[in-house]
This record gives C-alpha cells, structure tokens and sequence, in this order.
C-alpha cells in the first residue's frame, strides 16, 4: 500500500475559498510549534512521574487539528474527540495552563483533575471531550448536530478521530443516522496508519478511510494531513457544506504520529524508513520553510518563537500546573449526580 | 383521578413534557409511524413531527449515544428501547457515555437523558428476549434507575426523569402496559428516589418492585387470609439508588424481610436489599432475610418451563411462611 | 423510490452456470408451496393459542431461501439466520414435524421446545440456528466461516439477514472482519423494504444494499428474489465465488413479506396499492405459470399438489406436534452448563 | 517449581493449549505482531502464524461475536479484550449468544470461548478505563467466571477454562501481570469452581478476589500482629459460581465475614456473598457480615481521589475490628 499522501478525490466545492493570509499562517506556524513544544513538554513531565496515566501525544499531526478549525469557528462550532485530544482542547480556545493542570490532575485542570490526558473537558469553549473508548464519540458528535438543528443555531458538530475507530460498529451506525437525518456533522479522519502497533491494512478492508463515507452517501474527501494549507482549503469547503445545511461531509487527512501510540508504545512495529519519509513531511517544517521562501520569515525569527514559545511553556504554564492545588480527597463523591436536584424529589400529589 | 392504563399514563407524561419544552424529543424504534410497539408513544408523530419523534434505525448504541449528545447541549431526548434485552447493545453508551461524563469533565456536562424499556419476562418470548436487567443497570454509578409498578408511577417517574440533570434509566414491563390505575388529573412529578408503603403490616416486609410488586401484594392478602400472617409490602420504585432508610424502617417494624424479584438472583436487587439489611439493621432481624428469585436459567420457551423459570405467588406465600416456622433466632 | 425490483447488477460471474431442471423446478414449486402453506397453518395454530411468543413468517419470500439454498449445498453449508427462520430449516433438511413441535413447545421440538419460533436450531443439519437480536447472527457467521477456513473444510457460511439488519454495527465489523481476513461468508440480504413498520427509506442512507458491500471491497449484486430462477443463478455464481476461496460475497434479494412484521402487527404502514403490486410478483405464481405454459404442469396437477401437501401437514405434522410431550418443568435447569465436564474440576497438581 | 510471572503463566497457558490443540486460537486487539498490551500473547503470533493468532479490528462486539461462532464448530478461541472497559461493547454476543445458546438450542450448540479481559483499577487510567465488571458478568446464566489471583491461578484457569465446554470469562488485573509467583512445571488444570484457602484463622473469614486477596492476607498480618485477631482469608477464584460450600465452611468456624471487593459495592460480589451467607448460614454469625468496597463514583484520575476511591488494606483491618468492638448478638 501508499503510504505516502497525494492521492485526492473529488467531492467539495472549492470556489469561493479565501486562501490563508501570510499573518495567519504565521500564527499558524507559531500554534502548531507550541503544540509541538507543549506535547514534548508532556512527554518530559510523564517520564518525571508528574503525569500519570495513559499519554497520548499529537507531534506530528499539528496540521490537522489547526487546519480544520482554522477553518471553522472554533469556540462556537462543537468539537469532540478521541483520547489524543489536548491540542483540539488548545486551539478551540482552552487555556493551555488549565490543560497542562489537567494532566497534573490538579483542582485548576479544565476537567478539575477528574479527567486526565483522556478526558479534556472544556464546554465554555464548546470542547466537548476527549473519550477514551475508541469509537465512543461518532454518536456523541451526531447527537450534538441532531442538538443543533433542533435549536436552530448555524453552528456545526466536528467529530476528530482516527483511521481504526473506523471499524468500530458506532462509525457505521452513526454515519447512517447523520445522513438519513442530514445533520451538520463533519467528521474528521487523521488517518495516521496505524490503530496503536496494527497498521491499517492488517485491520481494514478499504485503506482510503474516505471512500467508506459513500456507503451512506456522504460526501467525502482525502487530503494530505501534513500540510496545513491544503487541510484548511479542502476543511473550507467541508466545513462550508455542513454549515450551508447540505448535510455532513467526511474529510480524511493522511497524517503520522511521531511517537508510539502512547507512552507505553516503543514504535518497534514500523519501520525506520517509513518513520524517516514522514519525518521529512514535517508540517511545521513545510510551513515554516514556505514562509522562508517568500521571504516572510527567517530562521532566526523562527528560532526566536520556538524560545519564546518553550520559556512560555516552562515558566507560565508547567509552573501553573506544577504550583496548583490537588483535589481534596473529600470531594471524591462529588460530580457523580446533580446536587440537590429539586426533580429527585418530585412535585406535586403524590400517593 | 382519571383511570388509565400504563401506557396510557406513560404516553400522556411524554405528551406532557414535550408540550412544555420544545427540546423534549422521543427516539426509538417504531416509536413515530407505527406508534411504539407498547403504543407508549402513539398520536405523538402526528402531533409534533418527524423532528421531535423520530423512528431510529436498527443501531441501539448509535441512537442511545446520539440522544446522549444531544443532551449535553440541552436537547431531553426520552429513548425508548423496544425490550430491555437490546440494550446489552447499548450498555457501552450508557455506562461509558452517559454515566460518566459528568464526572470525567468536572461537573461541566451531564447526560439528561431518559432511556425506558420493557424489563421483564412476558409470554414465550424466549431467551433472548426474556431478560430482566435491572441488576446490571443498578451496578453503573452514574445512573439512575427506577421502575414504576403502576400508572400512576408511570406517569410521575417518566416526568421526573425528564426534568432531572441525570440519565434515568427507566425499567417498565411488557405485560403491565395494558394495567390500569388512578393516575391523579393534575400534572405531578413523582420523587426518583425513596420506596413506598404498598401495604402496611406487622409480621413481615415483602420488598417488590415493578411487576413484583403485585405478587407480593397478592401473598399478603394470601398470608393474611390462610396464615394470620400481616405481611407489609415495600415497593421498591428507585432501584438506584436504593431506600435504605425506608428499607430499615419497615425491617425495624416487622423484623423479618423477604425480596421478591423477577430476576436470578445472583448479584441482584435481593442481594442488595440484603446487604442493606444486614449492614443497617442485622441486629432487628428475627429471622434470617430470604429471597424469591427466577431461576439461574436463560429463559425457556416452552410454557410449562417458563412457568417455573419465574416466581409466582404461590412460592412467595410459602417462602415466606418458612420464616415463622424455623426456630427463633435466640 | 423505486419498491419494484428489476435493477442488476454486475459483480458475480455467470458463466459455466447450469440451469435447473424441469424436475428441480416442479420439486422447487412443491417445496415453495408447502412453505407458504406450513407457515399459514403456523398462524392459524397461533390464532387458537397452540403457539406462543412471537411469530415471524416468510410468506411472499419462499423464493430467497429455496433458490439460495437450493444453489448451495443444504446440510453440508452452515446456514445461520434471524427469528424468521422455519423455511430456512427445513429447506436445510430439518423435519418439519420437529420444526411444528418446536412452535408448540414440545420436548420433541428442534430446539426442545427450549427455543420457540425464534429460536429453530438443527446442528445434524448444519442449520446454526435463528437469533432474535437483529444483527446477531453477522459475527456469529463470520466465526463459522473463520473455523472452516482453519478446518480446511469446503463447506462455506450462509447468513441470512433483512435489510433493516444492516443498520446495525455488527454489519460493518463483520463484514470488514470477513473481507480482511478473506473468509468463506457468503451474506444473503432479504431486503423486503421494511424493519417492521419503518420503511427502508426512513432508516437507510442508502437503499440498494449490495452497494453498501462495497465499503469492504466485498462483491455485491442485487437480484429479482421474487423469481427462483433468477436467485438461483446468481446465488450459484455468489456460492462459485465463495467457496472457491475467492473470499466473501454479498446477495440483495428484493422481496416483500405479505403478513404483518409478526402476528402482532397490523401493516397499517404499508399502502394496500404497494402490497397489491408485490402480490402480483408472487413467487409460487411466478414459477407455477411458467411451468404450465411449458406444458410441464397442469393447474389440476398444481391443485392435487397443494391438497397433497395441506393433508400431509394436517395430518402428520401439525398431530405430531399436537401429539407429542411437553418438556418436564423438572428439567428447567438442564442446558445451562454442559453436564459434569470433567475439566470443571480440574486435573493434575494443585496447591 | 518455576517462579513465573503472571503474565508468562497465562502466556505458557496459550503455548501448552495452541501445541495440544490446532483448533485453539488466540485473538484480540494487538496480541499478534505486537504482542500483546500485557505480553500474555508475546512470541505466539511468530510461532503459529496469522491464521491462529489474529490481530482483530477495534470491533469489540464484532471480533467476540466472531470467536463465538468459530467455537460453535470446535474452534476453542481465547479471546484477548485490551481492557474489561472495552467489553460494555462486547456484551451483547456475550449475554446474548455465548451464555445463551446452549439453553436455547436445547443442548445441540455450546459456545466453549475463553474470553479474557484485564479487569480492575489501575493507575490514574481515569473513570473509562478503570471498570470493574466482574458483577456484569456473574449475573449471565449460562456463563462461567473466573479470577486469577496469582500466576499459579492465571496458569490453571486457563488452561481449565480452554478445555471446558462452557463459555468462561478469565478476569484478570492491570495491576497483577508483573506478580510473581511460583507455577508447578509440570502441567495443570486448575478447578473452574471452588474457593480456595489462602490463609488459615479462627476468629474472622475475609473474604478476597483476584488483587483484593492479597489486601486480605496483609490486612490478615496486621490483625494477628496488632489486635491479636487470628484471620482466615478465603479466595473466591470462581465468582460464577461461588463456592456455597466453602463460604459456609469458614463462617462456620469464624463466625464472622467481611467481604473486600475492589468494586463499588451496589449489587457485587460482596452483596451476593452476604446474600449467600444469610441464605445458608445466617445463625453462625457473630456479628453482621459487612463488606469493603470502592466508592460508588466513576473512577478520578487525579492520584489523591483515585486513592480513596479503592479500597486499601488499612480499610480492612479497621472496618474488621469494628466487627470486634460492636456489642456482640445476643
Ligand atoms: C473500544 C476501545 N477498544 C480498544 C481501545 C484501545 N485503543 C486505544 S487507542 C486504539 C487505537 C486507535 O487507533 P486510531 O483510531 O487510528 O487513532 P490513533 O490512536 O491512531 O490516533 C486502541 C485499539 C479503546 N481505547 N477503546
Ligand atoms: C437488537 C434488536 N433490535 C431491535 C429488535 C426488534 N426487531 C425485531 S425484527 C426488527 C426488524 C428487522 O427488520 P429486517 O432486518 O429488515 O428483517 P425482516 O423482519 O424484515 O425480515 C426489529 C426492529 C430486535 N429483535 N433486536
Ligand atoms: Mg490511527
Ligand atoms: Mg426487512
């Protein structure tokens, strides 16, 4: 199989697509670098013991994250996803110190240490969550778009997941219902090749995740994943179709994780080779030497953000996480039901 | 009071509700053009549309999991799963989704959702479709589960849960829709917790719930009549969480417990009932607490089977009498 | 959309394909015949009560199960299906008389009166059973083919399933499963054009469902399953391909059930014009005409034929169940466990 | 005897049975050319092959239902679940066809799957990936469950459990497959039922499974060293069923019972333990029969709630001596 990108179908309407201007693809360069400096900072902080539990990093799949909600309404438009979900959390408008906390299992996190890595919660920011079972957010996301149109907002469900969770029964089923329906559901495939040490094609029977989007005829498209400015055209359409009430859309990024699946995954199953050709499709190396070319940035203005961005990283948001208190072990029954729900007693006559 | 069947009461909550706020939906399975296949939903297509009532393809945890969705904006989804043995399709939704998103995030999501289904053991319906799953529904914290035993509860139960910040799971049965029952005219909204004194007695508590209820009201009236015995009869209409205090008041009084459950017994509601007991009010017991319970079976078919795969009141008069014949405890 | 069936696809070889016989058609015409009038006795047994639960039955769709099977080998093939499951039995070699038992509860049943309706099982006859829950049975296919693929048998693994089945999530793992690891599954879609009382159309992306076969990369083709002949030559090119070892392969019947979902359904949902049209396409009509306009069969011989089969099912199926014991409420525990397998208590050293 | 780690005995299990029998097959998430999540699988998939050691989709349900039927023709899969979480996806074959087939078929078809999950709470995994679902399953008829509590155990159920012609589900523990401990060299099959002794006593039976049995036994050392209290520890290996005889054994003699589960406590393993207890010997107790158990709350990721969440060994001995201070029955 290819397991380099390229290969692009047709399916979404391209015309009217207002390209990204060089001020936000700076920005954009500089988003996706502290995703970079925030995950590796993580990885520090897991090895030191200060996070626990299951770590999964996104280095390597910045432009999708930031290439599809660039082009859509992150804050307004409804995001959910899977366990790798810290960067989706950030750039919907999550403070990254109250994330960072999260994974330190403090009182101040976004989920108030509850959560963990897996579990980033931020509803103020219409970050509906990061879920741990693979698969468990298709119906979630579908819900929420059903939720909309019954509301009657112009906002859109996104629903970012990977190539495996594709086999799971919640993808079949809830594809089905957000056609039959037409809700404004995107759904977002990083197609990053491998579910954990299983690469696709010993798991599935079709490798180009968005061709199984027409056995419920839903539109769908593939797209090279390490570039962000061909996600943001080929998101700019998707998102526009969703959003005009055509019903949802399916975009597949062809992406790569730089890390094992999570901490406790060494990689042994790829190849060194494979791993090498991805390593030279950097998305923030494309972007930033793009950039170089045209003359709108240097290397030294390049290096001074990484610094800025990793003494940003150190001293305002690891020091947050690291200097904010730990739940309190009284709270422990706390959040289960509501507190106090007038309802859980009734009104009215009653026998 | 208006005389009404249980379905009847459950169909006007749903009618109720969805009047009141537009964000009150109804999904399921047959539930929109045909009417629900317990005619719990019937009229209610035709009165709100396709958007409100919505026939959900065959898909029990993909459905479950879009009501769960969509409540988490604010939309009140009641769900109905045509029997209770489909949604062993469904448990990764509720448990994963439904239970534990309020708790994962921190307090800022919650899963108002109302899922009902019939949990009980009809007529010859067969293995896979004869389970009774209360337990397991019980087990998820999270949730809450209550079962009404007449329409009254019916009705009062299923308005609550809608209101209610937490997903309800509501356990009905397939053979009391047709039952009928005083259900008050005004609008009330019955409490989600607690138990209720079906009858008072003496001599012995009957713990039932939903179906149940009604045999262990029936062996009091049996016990009163042929063995002097006054039986009182606590319904159990919350299963989770449990009465425990209504559990040790009548315990207290009667000093002797018998639960009567549709379900096998094991790690069921006589289980926890017994627990209870003995972690609240061992030292009230006269006699040790017993329970009735279904058979360790996948449910037969074939009648004669099936018969005595369920308890019936026969077995819970003369369980119970055991209590008073084997010797006191002191 | 179009109710009618007619449209075919391409997918499945045809050639080298031996048509049937006069002698198998007649066989056929008496087989189909007595499956209408079985099921029909079926209802009026449950109308007097001598059945219980519920009832699903086949008439208007003889021709799916007897053309399919009739291309395959019935005893030798494993067959596994839903609760509408009679015909399928016995077309795989089950005594009727067994199969009337098992609906009347009887010790002598199939299933020993334990499974009912729903729940027709006869292993001797490689008939794997009927299950209630809709979509059950693609797994549980998919595992018999999985086995026979590790036995190194010839045989293949026949699922029998409606179309509303294929909403379920079981479809998509399966079928995926199937096509990955190349299995001998051969999936028969009995696309009737309802899931009791909701319409294809109303829970369905899309309806032609051997279209959805190819999010596996499995073949697919969609076929009149109103006429025997037609289901029979391409159910036989479908059984070619599978038991080849060309891997899975997915047959749409268009059909139509005449009665209600099961005896407790009215069909108010279905127009009386649709269901006249279907009943004009009428699968024993359909063949019976053809043979008597090749003089190969007279209406007096089709009626001797029709007596012949009511006499034979009043008078030594329908008795023999009527006749037979019911099962001892002493043996309510028996078939729970195996009966003292010797493994349960163990063998060798232990502490 | 070989001292082994808890995942090579259950590694060792799959060796002996896949050379015994060709018809064994092991398959899951990751077992094959990965090895396996805990390594219970590590070098199989190079020493049998694809074909008998299969690297599954993530199709929980679709994968288990898979091995279900393969074993309806004599296959003997031994199906990995990544994690016992997961299995809320698989629960619908499990319940629906594994535990019920037998029954409906009236004894013609039988399902013998191994279905093996890592089901506990280990740490900071956060609250969907910390379920414990040994009660979910000890209430489906026609299933069998088990729970290593040391490699010997993880060895010998196992292999028991692939020989058997009953659908068995092995539960095991993140927290366990480094243990070490010691396994005979020379073949096994360790009983499916029963109850197992692991500390002798007098004066108080605790009552463990699976990681909560060596809570017990330390909680054991402390009440002999510190309060003088002589406690016999009982190891339920076998949850469904459970051993009535050996849990009337040791009350009888001790007379008093504490059940430590590492689950939340409604409808688990120490309500159908009491439940057993009241139902066979409720007039040997000293004093009431109480359990230790986990709060009732999805699993916290943060380290200081998820402590308090689970129960631990200085819980037990305290809430054991509380069993000692109260005043006695009679
Ligand atoms: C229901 C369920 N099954 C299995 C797992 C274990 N698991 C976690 S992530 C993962 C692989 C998912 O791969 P993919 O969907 O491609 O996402 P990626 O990790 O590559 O981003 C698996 C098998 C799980 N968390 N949930
Ligand atoms: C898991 C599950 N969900 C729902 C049902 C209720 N039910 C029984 S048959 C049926 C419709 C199935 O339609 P289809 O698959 O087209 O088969 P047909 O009855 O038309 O032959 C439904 C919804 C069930 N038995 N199992
Ligand atoms: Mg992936
Ligand atoms: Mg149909």
């Amino acid at each position: 199989m290819n397991v380099m990108p390229g290969y692009v179908s047709q399916g979404a309407r391209q015309d009217g697509y207002r390209p990204l201007s060089v001020a936000d693809r700076k920005r954009l360069l500089r988003e996706m670098l502290f995703a970079r400096r925030f995950e590796e900072r993580c990885y520090e902080a897991y090895v030191e013991r200060k996070i626990g539990g299951f770590l999964h990093l996104y280095s390597g799949q910045e432009a999708c994250a930031h290439g599809v909600l660039e082009a859509a309404r992150p804050g307004h438009d409804y995001v959910i996803t899977g366990y790798r979900d810290h960067i989706h959390a950030i750039k919907c408008g999550s403070d990254p110190r109250a994330v960072m906390a999260e994974l330190y299992g403090k009182e101040a996190g976004v989920s108030r240490g509850r959560g963990g890595s897996m579990h980033i919660f931020d509803v103020a920011h219409r970050f509906m969550g990061g879920y741990a079972l693979v698969g468990g957010p298709f119906p979630l996301a579908v819900g929420i778009a059903k939720g909309i149109k019954l509301k009657g907002g112009d906002e859109i469900s996104i629903c970012f997941l990977g190539d495996a969770a594709n086999n799971q029964g919640t993808f079949h089923e809830s594809l089905n219902m957000a056609k039959v329906w037409e809700l404004p559901a995107l759904f977002v495939c990083e197609n990053n090749l491998y579910g954990i040490g299983t690469r696709i094609d010993r798991s599935t029977a079709v490798l180009d995740q968005y061709k199984r989007a027409a056995a419920y005829n839903i539109p769908g498209i593939q797209v090279d994943g390490q570039d962000i400015e061909a996600v943001h055209k080929a998101a700019s359409a998707a998102v526009e179709h969703v959003r005009s009430g055509q019903g949802p859309y399916f975009l597949e990024l062809q992406t790569y994780r730089y890390r094992g699946h999570s901490m406790s995954d060494s990689n042994a199953y790829r190849s060194k080779d494979e791993e090498k050709k991805w390593l030279k499709r950097d998305p923030i190396t494309i972007l930033r030497n793009r950039l170089i070319e045209e003359n709108e940035l240097s290397l030294d203005e390049f290096k001074t953000m990484d610094r800025e961005i990793i003494d940003h990283i150190e001293n305002d948001i690891v020091r947050f996480a690291e200097e904010s208190a730990l739940p309190s072990a009284q709270d422990v029954d706390k959040y289960v039901l509501a507190e106090n729900d007038p309802w859980v007693r009734g009104k009215g006559e009653k026998a | 009071m208006a005389q009404m069947m249980y379905w009847e009461a459950i169909r006007r909550a749903h009618d109720e509700e969805m009047t009141n706020d537009p964000l009150v939906i109804a999904m399921g399975e047959d539930i929109g053009v045909a009417g629900g296949t317990y005619k719990a939903t019937q009229g209610l297509y035709e009165k709100y549309g396709p958007e409100r009532v919505i026939d959900t393809p065959i898909s029990e945890n993909g459905y479950t999991g879009l009501g769960i969705g969509a409540s988490f904006i604010g939309v009140r989804p009641i769900i109905e799963i045509m029997s209770v043995n489909f949604a062993w399709l469904a448990l990764d939704q509720i448990a994963n989704s439904a239970a534990k998103v309020r708790y994962m995030s921190g307090g800022q999501l919650t899963a108002p959702v109302v899922i009902r289904s019939p949990g009980g053991t009809a007529h010859q319906l067969g293995a896979q479709h004869s389970a009774r799953m209360e337990k397991v529904f019980m087990g998820i914290a999270g949730l809450r589960v209550v079962t009404p035993s007449n329409p009254r509860q019916a009705y009062g139960l299923l308005k609550s849960a809608v209101r209610c910040e937490d997903p309800v799971f509501i356990n009905e049965h397939e053979l009391m829709y047709n039952m009928r029952g005083e259900v008050p005219d005004e609008e009330f909204f019955h409490p989600l917790e607690g138990s209720e004194v079906s009858r008072q007695g003496r001599d012995v508590t009957l713990f039932g719930y939903n179906l149940s209820v009604h045999w262990c009201l029936q062996a009091a009236e049996i016990l009163a009549r042929e063995h002097g015995v006054d039986a009182e009869v606590i319904d159990l209409y919350s299963l989770s969480p449990l009465d425990r205090a209504g559990i040790v008041r009548s315990v207290a009084k009667t000093h002797r417990a018998v639960i009567v459950e549709e379900a096998e017994a094991p790690v069921g509601v006589g289980a926890e009932v017994m627990a209870i007991i003995n972690e609240e009010c061992f030292f009230e017991l006269d006699a040790p607490p017993l329970r009735v319970s279904a058979r360790n079976v996948p449910i037969p078919y074939s009648r004669p089977l099936e018969k005595v795969a369920i308890p019936n009141v026969g077995q819970v008069v003369e369980r119970t009498m055991t209590l008073f014949r084997r010797r006191n405890k002191h």
